[in-house]
């Protein structure tokens, strides 16, 4: 059974549709990546898996459950974690205590294991030395990490990753790709929506394009960007 | 026939409530900003048309128009120099300040006219009344629905038709971009507070002549007022007027069942609307 | 020897009920001059219970436990005696109370006003006013004299007068039964009602030629206004509590007119002070010139606390002792400014007699002089005799 | 810095134990001017816990006084119990009212939350006005003598050599006094928990909070009822010792939620020790101008404005901002930052 | 001759994060430049500061020889600089022509753009005038915050990222217009992610990342590799 499954999903905002009849399914520990020129309409999908909006139509299933009505937090707690684009912060919380609501709440991890299983993974994302920062101060780099980290903190079987790559250094890139495998092979399945294409490709498996809201295509990363037309709508360039 | 005249008293009621209440919905619409301090605003319009009155010998229907535009005034004054400091996504700080006016208008009332009932007497017209068959209206409460309706007509009217009315909607929606467009959001407030005060100030006529005043009156009628607003909906001027109609109804309709349920009904039916449509009646689509 | 003690003085003086204070500060300062000569060394504490029934606890604590004061003296209103006697009587601290009818001050201060057989005497609480029975019997003198159908229109609200208005057993509902009297009462309102068209059209259905009540100022304006416009004519209006000022009558304008009320004091009582000997006109005189106002009913009773208060220190040994001045207070029986003040008469029911003295209570109407001013003239005496009238009663249509 | 929190400790033990001890040696009008003092602190942490912790500005909470204190009336003089099991009961019924209020105002934000409660406060101070057994409009008073058959104020009496009175006294300052710590106590313990962390979380970001899988609902839904419960508890309390109730009284906006309101807000909204500094500010203003009527509340009423302008997070956020010093961190610390300290000098 | 509009070391906070460090710009008159950027560039900030709506906290901009940094958002507007805001931000509450109309709010005296032009220019805002904004779709709503802003008749015109969510057809159609507005005296500036559409109408064009200008030069010098180098902050793998 797929662990995350997308039956017709749409959502309009007014007259404006965002998201038009998206189907997919993701099988447990998989990772697929999403791309899509600018307001194409990923968050607006990442939104509809997470629950913070209600489709138009269609149904969202979690395990094979029902999920479409279901609140943010009960998909938490089913395992799904997600990252926000922009990047929103407990801003009077330090950068630890945003780890410890999420292991707490969504994790379900005790009060005991909590500090450790938090700092850990403030080390593996490179946080630790601003743990005790309150994270309304980080930099915007310093954020999107505090995202990834929140996300992990949940403990989820599904991660939702929303363009936490974009301005990072070489070096910064590789260190990310290299965190989100070692959580892809834990045997979490990732769905990752990145415009650094090479940090994509090196850890999904699956590659779907969305434009005006409609799957344009999904298929393995080197057929999608082999694709003219995709290259014209990605980039914006004609090839 | 008793319950067309409890409906026709009710909804002459509701236009009284109306009018307490077109004020605060203005600056609750274009501001989100809650006037604690409305009602006592409204006694002290009521004080300024007596004092003028007096003064001068003056009928109040017509020492209302030299009252209204000092209230004009201070509703600006206050604004510009108070109000525009607190404004913000936090709903507290004008809570608060707007709490404090209230305390002070009312102890400065206190000390400069005594807590002696005082009345403004517009002479005969205060008992006449009107016999329309089946129903007979006074002709005071049926000027103070007529005015209540009048007021929500023009401020729609200013509101739909004029530059001044356009920025008041734009600055609303959003005050940010509304800078944009060269309006400075501050003076917009200070303008629509003046606003609101001048019909504060058609209120206090009505109050005053309706029923005695003393500096301590004025919450009273709050909590009526602002069930209107949110009744009609954030921003509607007619939804206010028909969340006024709905409590007046409420209550003559709980009165004539037993006067114990009278303030109780127009309360009830806040809370049965509410739990219906919690953003009123006529809500803005984009709030 | 001069006896020396302390007297805290509770009253409205701010706020909505604080037209009942206006001669509190003019009251203090006759009784402080007066004192010395009647061999006394007292301080008077004035406590303004801001017409707020929890403030008014609060100051009674203060006096009783900051200021530790021996004796208490509260006036007008419910909402100021009852908080302010209930925790004397608790602290064991003799009150003087006056300016609320006795039944509201009574029953009210009872834990279960609905059940008579629980109701319990005070020790330290003394009371001296007049009663419903009084006020009622007085408009009922004079609705008497008026031949009329008999139908009375009740307008009570649920406040503690009101309720003890509307009592089923020491209230209205029983006298009006006895002498043939019909009632159309719709139920109680809350005070500051906006709307009484229900009430008007109880009233209209049932054609009644007399209406009565208590409600206070700004509702009765509201309804009177309100009775006029929707064609409610009723030819005598007798009203307690809503008519006591002249302010508030004034506020009717020709409305006001003949509008009849419970009159408890006036400067044509023929009584004098036991304190300085002072006649009721002197009195309403004096207190004219110093306050620049129309007198007022409070101003006799504020100035008879002072007298008891004077009396009863004087009969005590050692007023510092609570229970010898609360017996001393309990066996008082001087002719004050306000009529016969003395407790445990027969004039009272059983069961409050010990902590009941009353007033004698006429019944007058507001006459609209043509400077616009209003006059109260006294039109029924048949309680009080000795009061003399000043004019006929006259109706309304 | 390391001596200075147990040092802190002792201070506030031993403030704490003078408190306690203050019945004994203090006159009576400090021990009543304490309750006072307590009543209003109780009150103000609580609201303070509503609308600086949890977001819902409250203008209702005199719902729970009125409710509390009513309760309490109907369990002494309806049900003959002792006054304290009625404060018991005072509490609880204002829980179990919380519960429906909170159920309807929960659906309203911001402005419209506050006007709600202020409305659902309305309608019970009504409902109440309408139960004659307990004197409906006029309002009724405890039974003479019920201070001196409560439980434990014979033994007071004795122990203290004192009249029954001041007993009572000593009795019911001893439990707001209680009620206080303990309200701070686990405010402090609440806040610092999994559940506080959620709150905080919140009061920053509802929506991130959400999909990190708090419940806001169910928290803020829990801190209500449960300031419901100590706010009618607060208030049953203070009437024992106010000994009349009228609807108006119990129920007054004024009284238990606008004086609150400013307190906290002049203190320090959203901080622990706010409500304190507030109170003490209000009761010494209370105490220098009480006698000049309306210049006190006039001087109040700026007071409160000024904050406002100037100052948001009230006094004490004034005196922390300035200081650095805050005695009452809800912060959680990272465990291993001292064991990376060690790392480091491996 | 002085450029137009002069933007030298502009730094802005949202309260502690800084948002953008030091960055330099100028545009001569009748010029059209583009800065591009990644998302969280810093693009749309340095649009508000230069507007006056984000707060500059070091820095200035001068228009025509006027310091006009610390002035309110209206002021600027009336010395001459308007916004086309990123995401539209057309006003619900008032029609499409009342959306215009306001534009001309604190307007002084006459220039090029009337009511009558800006409709010819989109003529579907004539037709639509008495819908509500926010009831078209995403490119007509483009239109109307288009002719909203150059109904203050600006001297500089800032477009944020016109072409967001909209159809190459529609952002073709949106583009065609600015021929129109160059030719009535306007500056502008465009902020755009379209990376091709930039390349397209800019005389010169700036790269942003993290708050600072890392890339600057003529359409035809830059080079594809190092755009998306400045872009996306990596080289290719
Ligand atoms: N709450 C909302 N109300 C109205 N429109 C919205 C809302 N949220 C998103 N949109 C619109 O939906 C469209 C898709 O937005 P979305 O954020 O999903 O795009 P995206 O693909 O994530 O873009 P980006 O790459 O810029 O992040 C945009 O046009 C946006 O303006
Ligand atoms: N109101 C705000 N409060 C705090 N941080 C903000 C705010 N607005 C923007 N930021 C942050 O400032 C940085 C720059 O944002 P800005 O909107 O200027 O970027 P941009 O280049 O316009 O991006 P985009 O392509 O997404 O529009 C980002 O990190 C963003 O998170
Ligand atoms: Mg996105
Ligand atoms: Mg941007």
């Amino acid at each position: 059974m797929p662990i995350l499954s997308l039956q017709d999903v749409s959502k309009s905002f007014g007259a404006l549709k965002v998201t038009d009849g998206v189907s997919f399914d993701l099988e447990a520990g998989q990772a697929l990546g999403i791309i899509g020129p600018n307001g194409a309409g990923k968050s607006t999908l990442f939104n509809l898996i997470t629950g913070n909006i209600a489709p138009s139509a269609g149904r969202v299933f979690l395990d094979g459950r029902d999920v479409t009505r279901a609140p943010p937090m009960e998909r938490v707690r089913a395992g799904v974690g997600r990252s926000f684009q922009i990047p929103q912060p407990f801003g009077n919380l330090s950068v630890y205590e945003n780890l410890l609501v999420a292991a707490r709440f969504g994790g379900a991890v005790s009060g005991a294991e909590a500090p450790g299983f938090c700092m850990d993974i403030l080390t593996r994302t490179g946080l630790a030395a601003v743990a005790e920062k309150p994270s309304g101060a980080l930099s915007l780099l310093q954020r999107k990490r505090l995202e990834l980290a929140r996300a992990m903190a949940t403990r989820p079987r599904v991660i939702l990753l929303d363009e936490i790559a974009g301005g990072l250094t070489d070096a910064e890139c590789s260190q990310l790709v290299i965190t989100i495998k070692a959580i892809h092979a834990e045997g979490t399945a990732i769905i990752w929506i990145e415009h650094v294409l090479h940090a994509l490709t090196s850890v999904v498996e699956r590659l779907m394009v969305l434009n005006f809201g409609r799957m344009l295509m999904i298929g393995a990363p080197d057929e999608v960007m082999a694709s003219a037309e995709v290259r014209e709508i990605y980039l914006g360039i004609e090839a | 026939m008793i319950w067309i005249d409890t409906l026709a008293q009710g909804l002459l009621l509701g236009g009284l409530y109306a009018l307490f209440a077109a004020g605060l919905s203005l600056v609750f619409g274009i501001m989100r900003l809650v006037n604690l301090a409305h009602g006592d605003l409204i006694i002290l319009g009521a004080y300024l048309i007596l004092t003028i009155a007096h003064a001068t010998g003056l009928h109040p229907f017509v020492a209302v128009l030299l009252a209204a535009p000092l209230m004009f005034g201070l509703g600006w004054a206050l604004q510009t120099f108070l109000l525009n400091r607190v404004l913000g996504n936090d709903i507290l700080p004008p809570l608060l300040v707007t709490f404090g006016l209230s305390v002070v208008i009312q102890n400065g009332l206190l000390s400069a006219f005594t807590a002696d009932s005082q009345k403004l007497t517009a002479g005969a017209i205060e008992a006449q009344s009107m016999d329309l068959g089946i129903v007979t209206l006074g002709v005071m409460p049926v000027l103070t629905f007529a005015s209540a309706v009048a007021v929500v007509f023009a401020l729609n009217q200013l509101f739909y038709r004029t530059a001044l009315g356009r920025a008041f909607r734009a600055t609303s929606d959003d005050a940010v971009t509304a800078q944009l467009m060269g309006i400075h959001p501050q003076r917009v407030f200070a303008m629509a507070t003046g606003i609101a005060m001048v019909v504060a100030t058609i209120a206090a006529l009505y109050l005053g002549t309706r029923a005695n005043f003393d500096p301590s009156i004025g919450p009273a009628r709050l909590l009526y007022a602002f069930e209107a607003v949110i009744i009609g909906g954030l921003g509607s001027l007619w939804g206010t007027l028909a969340g006024g109609v709905v409590i007046g109804l409420a209550q003559a309709i709980g009165a004539s069942v037993n006067p114990e349920w009278q303030i109780l009904s127009g309360h009830l039916a806040f809370v049965l609307v509410l739990l219906i449509r919690p953003r009123g009646l006529f809500p803005r689509a984009n709030d | 020897q001069t006896k020396s003690l302390k007297i805290g003085y509770v009253s409205p003086q701010t706020g909505p009920l604080s037209a009942f204070s206006a001669a509190d500060s003019f009251m203090v300062e006759k009784f402080l001059a007066a004192a010395p000569g009647l061999g006394l060394d007292v301080e008077v504490i004035v406590k303004d219970s801001q017409s707020n029934p929890n403030r008014a606890a609060e100051v009674a604590k203060e006096l009783i436990s900051r200021d530790e004061v021996n004796l208490i003296l509260v006036a007008s209103t419910p909402e100021t005696t009852n908080p302010v006697c209930s925790i004397a009587e608790q602290e064991e601290i003799p009150v003087i109370s006056t300016v609320a009818p006795w039944q509201p001050w009574f029953i009210g201060q009872q834990g279960n006003p609905g059940d008579p057989a629980s109701w319990q005497e005070f020790d330290y609480v003394y009371h001296f006013f007049w009663g419903l029975e009084d006020n009622i019997s007085t408009f009922m003198n004079m609705w008497n004299s008026v031949s009329t159908n008999k139908q009375v229109a009740a307008l009570w609200p649920n406040d503690g007068d009101g309720n003890a208005w509307a009592s089923p057993d020491v209230g209205m509902p029983p006298a009006l039964a006895a002498q043939g009297y019909a009632l159309t009462d719709p139920g109680r309102y809350q005070n500051l009602t906006d709307d009484f068209s229900a009430q008007i059209n109880a009233f209209k259905q049932a054609g009644c030629e007399i209406m009565t009540g208590i409600p206070i100022p700004p509702d009765f304006t509201t309804f009177w206004t309100q009775a006029k416009q929707q064609g409610f004519n009723p030819k005598l209006v007798s009203v307690a509590k809503a008519l006591l000022f002249p302010e508030s009558v004034a506020a009717l304008g020709d409305l006001g007119h003949n509008l009849t009320a419970e009159v408890w004091w006036s400067p044509n009582h023929p009584f004098k002070s036991s304190l300085t000997g002072e006649s009721a006109a002197d009195l309403a005189m004096a207190f004219e010139a110093s306050a620049k106002r129309q007198w007022t009913m409070p101003v006799g009773f504020v100035h008879a606390l002072f007298e008891v208060a004077a009396d009863a220190i004087k009969r005590t040994d050692d007023p510092t002792d609570s229970a010898a001045l609360a017996a001393a207070i309990g066996s008082t029986n001087i002719d004050s400014v306000v009529g016969k003040i003395q407790w445990g008469r027969d004039n009272v029911p059983e069961f409050a007699r010990k902590n009941i003295s009353k007033t004698p209570l006429v019944g007058g109407q507001w006459r609209k002089q043509a400077d616009g001013s209003f006059d109260l003239v006294i039109v029924e005496n048949a309680n009080a005799p000795n009061i003399p009238l000043g004019g006929t009663l006259e109706t309304l249509s | 810095m390391n001596l200075s929190r147990p040092l802190g400790l002792i201070a506030a033990l031993l403030a704490l134990t003078t408190l306690y001890a203050l019945p004994t040696f203090a006159p009576r009008a400090m021990v009543q001017d304490l309750f006072g003092i307590l009543t209003l602190l109780v009150l103000a942490m609580n609201w303070n816990m509503l609308a600086g912790f949890a977001g819902l500005v409250s203008v209702g909470q005199q719902a729970f006084v009125g409710i509390g204190a009513y309760a309490m009336f109907a369990a002494v003089i309806l049900m003959g119990l002792d006054p304290l099991v009625g404060v018991l009961i005072g509490g609880l019924a204002a829980a179990a009212f919380a519960v429906p209020m909170a159920f309807f105002a929960f659906r309203l934000n911001g402005a419209y939350f506050a006007i709600g409660t202020w409305v659902v406060a309305d309608i019970a101070r009504l409902a109440i006005s309408q139960w004659k057994a307990l004197g409906g409009g006029t309002g009724t008073s405890l039974p003479k003598g019920t201070a001196k058959d409560m439980a434990f104020v014979g033994p007071i009496k004795e122990a203290l050599g004192v009249s029954t009175a001041a007993a009572a006294d000593a009795l019911t300052f001893w439990l707001m006094l209680t009620l206080a710590v303990a309200m701070l106590a686990t405010s402090y313990v609440f806040l610092r928990s999994r559940m506080g962390l959620g709150l905080q979380a919140i009061r920053d970001n509802e929506n991130a909070a959400r999909s990190v899988g708090v419940d806001p609902l169910r928290i803020k839904a829990a801190v209500f009822v449960l300031a419901g419960f100590v706010t009618g508890l607060c208030g049953a309390l203070a009437f024992i010792q106010i000994t009349r109730v009228t609807p108006d009284a119990a129920f007054s906006v004024i009284d238990w939620t606008a004086f609150v309101i400013f307190i906290t807000v002049i203190g320090g909204i959203g901080t622990l020790p706010g409500p304190i500094v507030g109170v003490i500010v209000f009761y010494a203003l209370q105490r220098l101008l009480a006698d000049y009527g309306t210049v006190y509340l006039i001087v109040l009423g700026c007071l409160g404005i000024a904050v406002m302008l100037f100052a948001r997070r009230g006094l004490w956020g004034l005196f922390t901002d300035r200081s650095g010093i805050d005695p009452f961190p809800l912060t959680h610390r990272p465990p291993t930052s001292l064991a990376l300290r060690h790392g480091d000098l491996k | 001759m002085s450029p137009l509009l002069q933007i030298a070391g502009l730094t802005a906070h949202y309260g502690d994060f800084q948002a953008l460090f030091g960055v330099d710009l100028t545009l001569g008159q009748g010029e059209t430049i583009a800065i591009i950027g990644a998302n969280g560039a810093g693009k749309t900030t340095l649009m508000r500061a230069v507007t006056g709506v984000a707060r500059v906290t070091a820095g200035a901009v001068t228009l025509a020889g006027d310091n006009i940094t610390r002035l309110s958002a209206p002021d600027i507007l009336v010395c001459g600089i308007a916004m086309v805001p990123e995401g539209r931000k057309l006003f619900a509450s008032l029609t499409v022509e009342e959306n215009l109309l306001i534009g001309a709010h604190a307007r002084q005296g006459n220039g090029f753009w009337t009511l009558e032009r800006v409709q010819s220019l989109f003529p579907i805002l004539k037709e639509r005038r008495h819908s509500p904004g926010t009831a078209l779709s995403g490119g007509q709503q483009q239109m109307v915050a288009i002719g909203r802003a150059l109904m203050s008749n600006p001297q500089v015109l800032l477009c944020d990222e016109l072409s967001l969510g909209l159809a190459p057809v529609v952002i073709k159609e949106i583009y065609a217009a600015f021929p129109q507005i160059k030719s009535s005296g306007t500056s502008i500036i465009v902020v755009e992610q379209d990376i091709g559409q930039a390349l397209r109408v800019a005389d010169h064009v700036h790269c942003m990342m993290e708050g600072r200008i890392t890339l600057s030069g003529r359409p035809d010098t830059l080079s594809r590799d190092a755009i998306h180098d400045a872009y996306f902050g990596v080289s290719h793998a």
